[in-house]
């Protein structure tokens, strides 16, 4: 039996993280950003866990490390809608065009 | 039993398409809460990835911290968008052709990358059994100090969501 | 003679405890002063005994001590400081138990007693000291108390200024005394009393003794002042401001015969230069024949003595001044006790009639006999009456003046005795003789103020004895230090003299007790004189004119220099920073701020152009970040 | 830490502790403020003793690198010259602080700041390097504008925008010369000891680099005619600060002179001492006479500083032994007896709301202990015998007379227009007739005696036994004395 | 013989699949094996949840004084199968506004989680479907996803009620999750494994949990979290009938609806099981009877209490539950995992005392932090 080729972790990982930074890129809506972003995150998860599994002689780093990520995720998702929130009550919007007071 | 690996090697790419179709819909979809059930499934393809790579734990809490998560961000998006099902808005900005464009150009340019990168394989690593305990002894062990450093962040994190969230009474 | 230092501690410990005690105490403060000054008689009697006997005494201690230069202060006990110590507690001690009858309803009793101790304490300090620092300290302490008790009644702005002319009067001398002191330490080295020997001083002066004369006459200077010498002496009627008693102790016997200790003290030092001598014989002179000039026509009772005390001190001071150490030592003894005896009898007298005027009183003698009585012996004391004390001392320096060649001295001096015994009388026919000219009610004072006046007066009748050819001269052989003095008796002196007292006597009996009309005739005839002796020389307003006027004077133009110039300086260089940065102001608002408002301009212009860039959009950013990443890739990927 | 930081910086704790403490809780403020001033005045009387008064160096010394850059050290360290300087600060911190409590508005910031100018003056007594000594004299600047500045009297921002300005402008010149010396050591250095003992500059150098620093110092002393914003600040100035002012600050010049001028620059130093004595009798004289002109009691008695002070100048231009030693002398009882002088008017003040000295009259019978104080502190003041201010004056004069008979001899003006102006002030306030206005003054109560005793108690103490105090600094002056050249007597 | 009974089920399956292994490859027989054990659970599931209505109607109508279902069938035995009846054939609504796929989505989706969970559940000596080493942490993570689904649901029903019942259940059942999970600490602190099996294991021969002191208050602690997290009475705001007419599940009728129900059912049966695995010693029992028996008993003991709160409990109020969550659960488990901790490390006299003492402290002081304010008298500091 071989195993899955590393490659293709990594592929599936940057597809995911492509995808991720697209809706980063073109979601109007903060929320919908937030998910973008959370996309991303899992994306690079993926990568630290295939490569610390494959290549590094310690296997259980990137599982720390995804760990650590995760708990800056949420840290990240709960100040960030904080902000979002904020954000609403104070500019009645969510979008992210309409935010742009520090324009100029 | 090879036949049995090769129904769980067909069980991955099955999981990572599906886990990138979802993926797709997350960025696509116009209702956002449709955008968060998919995103969900996303997750957990995700998390079957992890399985794939032998990391039960993280998968398991992979689940039980996303889900909790996304929950939060699906009410936020109940609680924020007025028109979900109004067509009329449109729910990508302008930038999306040069996005992809310019998305595309990077994929390409990284798998063209990547595939001239011979990875030496760690198969000591690639064998080794991980269990929580050992996580937990590493956690505790080498890693302590990230791992407080992390607890403080969250606190503060945490601190500073309420403070922003607080309505002024 | 080891526990002389005991004598001035009695009465200072008196003093403490009534200080503090005061109100406690009440009258038996005086009881408590009392014991402290004839404790402190007490010690001096064994001194005195043991100092009879040809004993001296010497102790120092360091005091001060800086580098190689000390302060050793001491006591020193011979005959010298013999005498004043007999004089000032037994004086003292009378003055003290008169005290609690004179001043037996002052609300301040024993406030007027703690004063009292102190003074006591620093007088006998004074001649207890062995150093001229030490001396000099003493000084200042009894010119202090001097300047409480002249103040005692300070409700009295007379009271009250009278107490700061003292005390700043007799400052100005001191001041001198100090340079004195100063130079004569920088030209000798040592300021201790034994070790100015005439052999000492003549190595020193070797070469010049110029700035040790004038050393002793700024020392001379001091003694000016506490002293009452001319021109110094205006403080001294004002002292009489002060209760009686302490016109009798302070500004009679004591204090103001420092100043003549001091130059006795001194004497060497004098001797040494006749020009210090000369002038201490001339001031001596001037203030004798001045002040009983004075007195002739003074009407205050006090004042009367005041000027007589005066005189009588620049007697003492002529004696000195003309070589007579022991003729101005013996007349500083027996001065201080018919002084005294004449002030507590003028005391008494004020106590009985409330009043200080010679024309308010008259006939007094029948309802005051006692006091009458023993003033008179003052009188004929101080007038020269033999055997009386005054008669042999004032003799002496008559004698001395005669010998010592200067006519004129001698001949002012005999005018003064003159003048003296007629004040003298002037004063006790005005005031016990004849009708009484108002309605007072005189009355013989309480024993406690008679009977220290029966013992001065018996003190002033025989203290001349031992001085006298009788005793073969014993006390000038005793203050000279045991050397027996060769002094020969001038009849034509003592003819003089006793002609001067008895005329004197007569004079101002018929004119005052018999002719009560010629001496405003007398004035009349010669009013220019009259007024010179009725206004004291005008010294008191001469130095209103040339001194203090001046000085306020000035002290208000320097407060105005400070306000308006120096302070105007301060205040107008920052006035004219304030202008200069007004100036600058200007210039930084319109040159300065101009090119900087000019840049920031062009920049704006500038930066409108560019500002388009910064659409506000993360998005936009974030997809310009992202081809920048490419952007860096596709280098890398091709490099 | 060591006892010299201690001293220093309990203070700032308590200002800490002050701060904390709410403005309302006025008592707990007072309390605080008084303990804190106890305490380091028992830390400054230990010091006292524990000094060994026979060694001329530096005692208790303190070095660490602060801007090793620049070659800055926390430098600290006493002498015989400091050390009374120090005693006399904490006592008279914690004398003031007693005063303090008549006053009555924003409690909190007067003594936070209170707290914080006596960190300064110890500060400045303590410092070995210039660059801490010039950060300490400027502690000292902010917290008395602002003292002066609130609680002052009806002119306060007159007279503490003047004080400032004028001090600040002092130190300016001040600073340039200690810059000035930095640069021209090698290497360059802020150390006092240092440059005093291993530099030898020249003449011309020295001259320019003691005018500078004597602009600076002769402005807080101060030196005629540097002296006009003495008055306004002490009239204006609360009674407790004015009592600062006068028993420490105006000290902190003089001490410049004998720890910065001197040592470093022995040459200029001799070169200007006529010069500095011809000043030294102007301001006697001229600050005598002045003081004579006064109707204010508090002026008077400002004016009277200056002729006190330039005999501490004097007794500086001198250079013998017992010049420096009656200069010192006289610093310490200025302190005291000026110190009491104000603590006197200030209760004067608090009953009457009059400093004007004719609106008084006859004060003596009604108020007998108060006007026994007075009286004391003023014969004090004019060089009594038996009292502190005496022994000064004198061995001022004797080291003068020395060097300058002239100038001795016309100094002894000031003395007799002191007795003038102290009794003239005497009579004025305590004797003649009762002003009927003041019939029921009452008397001294027990808090203000207890801000005096000790005060007479040193007064008294000195001028009976100037050797003990004479000995604690001694063998610094005349150390220093014969490191200047001058005369040793 | 007690042995055989004790691995019946075991020894049935392992027998089967002999069989087939004649006939079928290595490969098929793992499937079957696999697939054997969903079935039986798949199949059991319903069954279980089908009696549990019942058990609670009649249970309910006893304690209400009243016989419940008494008419189809003895004691009304064949009820739960005429309700199912009537569930199929009765007609699926779903509104006109409602998000159609998602309404349709949502009870497919909750009956998943309370059926996975089932896999690491030991119901006997060696029946576990999946013995996986992170077992526990499956269970928790899994059902979680019935919130999901019960949102899904809530949100698709376009109906204001619907969506507050769901925004309440998010709530009740996130704030619950975390003293539930904290609560489960101390028993993988000591027995240092996550796999249900081992935690069982290390429970045999009487050493239950809940007889130790930190074990007794997290039994307790996590049974009620349980109850809040299934949303039954008193914990059952978000289908309060008197305030959001059902709430989440207002819009669903027929089969739907019955698939709600399901899933409440038999995640109530699994949360009492797991609690039975965590602290009640799971399977242990005395070996006259077999483990399978005890393990049922003891989980429907606590069945039966979760109905008998049911019948005697009122509703809590919003704010009292969040409040009790928040104040009360969360820093008491923390405190537990403490005093865990303590047993673990001190000899056993020893430890009992510490954590005797710790728990009274902890309960004093949370008695005393939660202690109703009643605010002070108010200082006028200006006004009088």
């Amino acid at each position: 039996m071989t195993p899955i080729p590393l490659n293709h972790f990594v592929i599936f990982s940057l597809f995911l993280f492509s995808i991720g930074l697209y809706g980063t890129l073109t979601r109007r809506n903060v929320i919908g950003i937030l998910m973008g972003i959370e996309l991303m995150l899992n994306a690079a998860n993926i990568n630290l866990i295939a490569f610390s599994r494959y290549i590094s002689p310690n296997p259980e780093t990137g599982q720390i490390f995804v760990i650590f990520v995760i708990v800056l995720a949420a840290c990240a998702a709960a100040v960030g809608l904080a902000i979002v929130l904020a954000m609403y009550q104070n500019r009645k919007t969510v979008q992210a065009e309409d935010i742009h007071i520090l324009k100029w | 039993m090879e036949i049995l690996y090769f129904f769980a090697k067909t069980g991955f790419y099955a999981t990572a398409l599906v886990t990138l179709a979802a993926a797709i819909l997350v960025v696509t979809l116009r209702n956002l809460f449709h955008c968060a059930l998919a995103l969900i499934l996303s997750l957990l393809g995700v998390a079957v990835t992890y399985l794939y790579l032998k990391a039960e734990f993280l998968a398991i809490i992979q689940i039980l911290l996303y889900i909790g998560a996304i929950m939060t961000l699906l009410i936020f998006a109940i609680m924020l968008t007025h028109r979900l099902t109004d067509r009329s808005v449109s729910q990508t900005n302008r930038q999306s052709l040069p996005a992809f464009a310019l998305l595309a150009v990077f994929n390409i340019f990284f798998i063209a990358s990547l595939a001239a990168v011979p990875w030496k394989i760690n198969s000591a690593s690639l064998a080794a059994k991980i269990d929580t305990q050992a996580l937990g002894a590493f956690l505790m062990g080498p890693y302590v100090f990230p791992f407080e450093i992390i607890s403080i962040v969250l606190i503060i994190a945490l601190v500073g969501a309420v403070i922003l969230g607080r309505t002024d009474q | 003679m080891a526990y002389a230092y005991l004598i001035p501690v009695f009465p200072f410990i008196a003093f403490l405890i009534i200080i503090f005690n005061g109100k406690r105490l009440k009258h038996q403060s005086a009881a408590i002063a009392i014991g402290g000054s004839l404790l402190a008689a007490a010690v001096s009697t064994v001194v005195i005994l043991n100092t009879l006997k040809g004993a001296t005494y010497s102790h120092t201690f360091e005091w001060i001590r800086i580098g190689t230069f000390s302060l050793n202060f001491g006591i020193l006990i011979d005959p010298l400081t013999a005498m004043m110590l007999f004089v000032v507690t037994y004086v003292g001690s009378m003055i003290f138990i008169y005290s609690v009858g004179y001043m037996h309803e002052d609300p301040r009793f024993s406030r007027f007693f703690a004063y009292l101790s102190l003074f006591m304490a620093s007088m006998l300090g004074l001649v207890l000291s062995s150093h001229y620092v030490q001396l000099f300290i003493f000084w200042e302490l009894v010119g202090l108390c001097s300047y409480f008790l002249i103040g005692f009644w300070f409700e009295k702005p007379s009271a009250a200024k009278a107490g700061m002319k003292a005390f700043i009067t007799t400052k100005i001398g001191d001041v001198g005394f100090l340079i004195g002191l100063f130079l004569l330490f920088t030209c000798a080295g040592t300021l201790q009393f034994k070790d100015f020997t005439p052999e000492f001083l003549a190595a020193k002066t070797q070469a010049g003794g110029g700035l040790f004369a004038l050393a002793a006459i700024l020392i001379f200077a001091g003694a000016c002042g506490k002293s009452a010498q001319f021109p110094l002496h205006v403080w001294l009627p004002d002292a009489m401001e002060g209760p009686t008693p302490v016109s009798a102790l302070i500004h009679a016997a004591t204090m103001v015969a420092a100043g003549v200790y001091l130059v006795a003290r001194s004497f060497v030092l004098f001797a040494q230069f006749p020009q210090a001598l000369e002038v201490v014989a001339v001031i001596g002179t001037i203030t004798a024949f001045m002040a009983a000039f004075i007195a002739l026509t003074a009407t205050d009772i006090k004042k009367v003595l005041a000027y007589s005390t005066i005189s009588q001190l620049g007697y003492m001071m002529a004696a000195l001044g003309l070589g007579g150490f022991s003729a101005g030592t013996f007349h500083l003894m027996t001065h201080a006790f018919f002084k005294a005896l004449l002030f507590l009898g003028a005391g008494s007298v004020i106590h009985g009639t409330q009043t200080q005027d010679l024309r308010e009183m008259g006939g007094l003698f029948p309802r005051m006999k006692i006091t009458s009585l023993t003033f008179l012996v003052a009188a004929l004391a101080i007038s020269g009456v033999p055997p009386l004390s005054g008669f042999f001392s004032k003799d002496e320096i008559l004698l001395t003046a005669y010998e010592s060649g200067s006519r004129v001295i001698f001949l002012i001096l005999l005018v003064t005795s003159f003048m003296t015994a007629f004040y003298m009388f002037r004063l006790f026919v005005l005031a016990f003789l004849g009708k009484p000219r108002k309605k007072i009610h005189a009355h013989e004072s309480p024993a406690v103020m008679t009977v220290p006046l029966s013992v001065l007066a018996l003190f002033s009748a025989v203290l001349g004895i031992p001085g006298s050819p009788y005793w073969n001269h014993w006390f000038q052989g005793f203050i000279h230090g045991g050397h027996a003095q060769e002094i020969h008796v001038n009849l034509f002196v003592v003819k003089c003299s006793v002609a001067a007292a008895f005329s004197g006597i007569a004079l101002a009996v018929i004119l005052y007790r018999f002719l009560p009309k010629v001496p405003e005739w007398l004035a009349k005839i010669f009013k220019p004189l009259y007024l010179v002796s009725y206004n004291k020389f005008w010294l008191d307003e001469l130095y209103q004119l040339i001194f203090i006027g001046p000085f306020k004077k000035i002290s208000q133009l320097l407060f105005r220099f400070d306000a308006v110039i120096v302070d105007g300086a301060v205040n107008q260089s920052a006035v004219q920073t304030v202008n200069l940065s007004a100036l600058k102001n200007w210039f930084d608002q319109h040159i300065v701020d101009g090119t900087v408002n000019g840049v920031a301009w062009i920049t704006q212009r500038m930066s409108r152009i560019l500002r388009k860039l910064q659409t506000g959009l993360i998005q936009n950013y974030l997809l310009i970040l992202l081809l920048g990443l490419l952007f860096t890739i596709v280098i890398g990927f091709y490099r | 830490m060591s006892t010299l930081s201690l001293i220093i910086f309990l203070p700032v704790l308590g200002m800490i502790g002050v701060l904390l403490t709410p403005k309302t809780e006025v008592q707990a403020i007072r309390r605080i403020a008084t303990i804190v001033s106890a305490v380091v005045c028992a830390l400054c009387t230990f010091l006292l003793f524990r000094f060994t008064a026979s060694q001329p160096g530096m005692q208790f010394v303190e070095k660490i690198a602060w801007i090793p850059q620049i070659n800055v050290f926390y430098h600290l360290g006493v002498d015989g010259i400091s050390v009374p300087m120090i005693f006399i600060t904490g006592l008279l911190s914690l004398l003031a602080c007693v005063a303090s409590y008549g006053i009555k508005e924003r409690v909190k910031e007067y003594f936070a700041l209170y707290l914080l100018l006596e960190t300064g003056m110890l500060g400045t007594f303590c410092a070995l390097d210039l660059f801490l000594f010039y950060v300490f004299w400027e502690v000292v600047l902010v917290p008395m504008y602002f003292l002066i500045g609130i609680w002052g009297g009806p002119r306060k921002e007159y007279a503490a925008i003047k004080f400032f300005l004028y001090t600040l402008a002092g130190s300016i010149f001040m600073l340039l010369g200690i810059l000035a010396l930095y640069f021209a050591s090698t290497p360059h250095t802020f150390d006092i000891t240092v440059l005093s003992v291993n530099h030898a500059f020249a003449l011309g150098f020295q001259k320019l680099v003691f005018l500078a620093l004597f602009l600076g110092f002769a402005i807080k002393v101060p030196i005629w005619p540097f002296h006009t914003w003495l008055p306004d600040a002490h009239v204006e100035a609360p009674t407790p600060i004015s009592v600062l002012l006068a028993g420490i600050l105006l000290k902190m010049g003089t001490y410049g002179f004998f720890r910065i001028s001197y040592p470093i620059l022995p040459d200029a130093a001799r070169w200007f001492g006529i010069y500095m004595a011809i000043l030294a009798v102007i301001g006697i004289v001229y600050g005598g006479f002045v003081s004579l002109a006064q109707t204010d009691f508090k002026k008077m008695i400002a004016y009277s500083s200056v002729s006190h002070m330039g005999f501490v100048l004097l007794g500086l231009a001198v250079f013998n032994y017992s010049g420096f030693d009656g200069a010192l002398l006289q610093m310490f009882n200025h302190g005291t007896i000026t110190g009491g002088l104000f603590l006197l008017v200030g209760v004067l003040y608090d009953r009457t709301h009059t400093r004007d000295l004719s609106s008084f009259g006859g004060l003596g019978a009604r108020i007998p202990v108060y006007a026994g104080m007075l009286t004391v502190f003023s014969l004090a003041s004019l060089g009594l015998p038996g009292l502190s201010g005496f022994v000064g004056e004198f061995l001022t004069l004797l080291g003068s007379f020395v060097t300058y008979r002239w100038a001795a001899a016309v100094s002894c003006l000031g003395v007799v227009l002191a007795a003038c102006y102290l009794l003239w002030m005497i009579q004025r306030v305590l004797l003649g007739p009762l002003n009927i206005q003041w019939k029921s003054i009452a008397e001294i109560n027990r808090r203000e005696l207890f801000t005096l005793i000790p005060l007479l108690v040193i007064i008294v103490f000195v001028g009976i036994f100037p050797q003990v105090i004479l000995n604690l600094f001694g063998p610094t002056t005349h150390a220093l004395v014969n490191a200047l050249g001058g005369i040793s007597q | 013989m007690a042995e055989t009974i004790d691995q019946i089920f075991v020894l049935a399956k392992d027998r089967f699949l002999d069989l087939l292994g004649i006939v079928l490859p290595d490969w098929i027989i793992l499937l079957v094996r696999i697939l054997i054990s969903i079935a039986v659970l798949l199949a059991v599931a319903p069954v279980v949840m089908m009696y549990m209505t019942w058990l609670e109607r009649k249970v309910l109508g006893r304690i209400q004084n009243r016989y419940g279902p008494n008419r189809v069938g003895i004691f009304g035995l064949l009820q739960p199968i005429a309700d199912g009846i009537k569930m199929l054939t009765k007609e699926d609504i779903v509104p006109k506004n409602a998000d159609q796929v998602i309404h349709f989505l949502a009870p497919v989706v909750i009956v998943i989680a309370p059926l996975l969970v089932l896999a690491v559940l030991p119901f006997g000596r060696n029946m576990i479907a999946a013995d996986l080493n992170v077992g526990l942490l499956f269970f928790l993570g899994v059902s979680t996803f019935g919130v999901i689904a019960l949102f899904m649901g809530s949100w698709a029903s376009r109906n204001k009620y619907s969506l507050l019942g769901g925004m309440r259940a998010f709530a009740q059942m996130i704030s619950y999750e975390i003293p539930m999970v904290l609560s489960v600490v101390p028993v993988i602190l000591v027995t240092s494994s996550l796999s249900t099996a081992a935690i069982v294991e290390a429970q045999l021969g009487w050493k239950w949990f809940i007889f130790t002191p930190w074990g007794g208050f997290a039994a307790l602690v996590f049974f009620l979290c349980g109850v809040a997290e299934v949303n039954r009475t008193p914990f059952d705001l978000p289908e309060a009938e008197s305030e959001i007419v059902a709430g989440f599940h207002t819009e669903y009728s027929g089969m739907k609806f019955a698939l709600f129900y399901m899933a409440e059912f038999i995640s109530t049966f699994a949360i009492s099981g797991l609690a039975v695995t965590l602290f009640l010693g799971g399977w242990d029992g005395p070996a006259f009877l077999p483990s399978w028996f005890w393990f049922g008993l003891k989980t429907f003991i606590l069945i039966l209490i979760m109905i008998w709160f049911r019948g005697t409990l009122p509703r809590f109020r919003v704010d009292q539950l969040m409040g009790f969550a928040w104040k009360v659960f969360l820093p008491f488990t923390l405190a537990n995992i403490f005093i865990a901790a303590l047993w673990a490390l001190l000899p056993y006299p020893k430890n009992f005392i510490a954590d005797t003492i710790g728990i009274t402290v902890i309960l004093t002081l949370l008695q005393i932090f939660n202690r109703k304010e009643t605010p002070k008298k108010r200082k006028y500091l200006y006004a009088n």
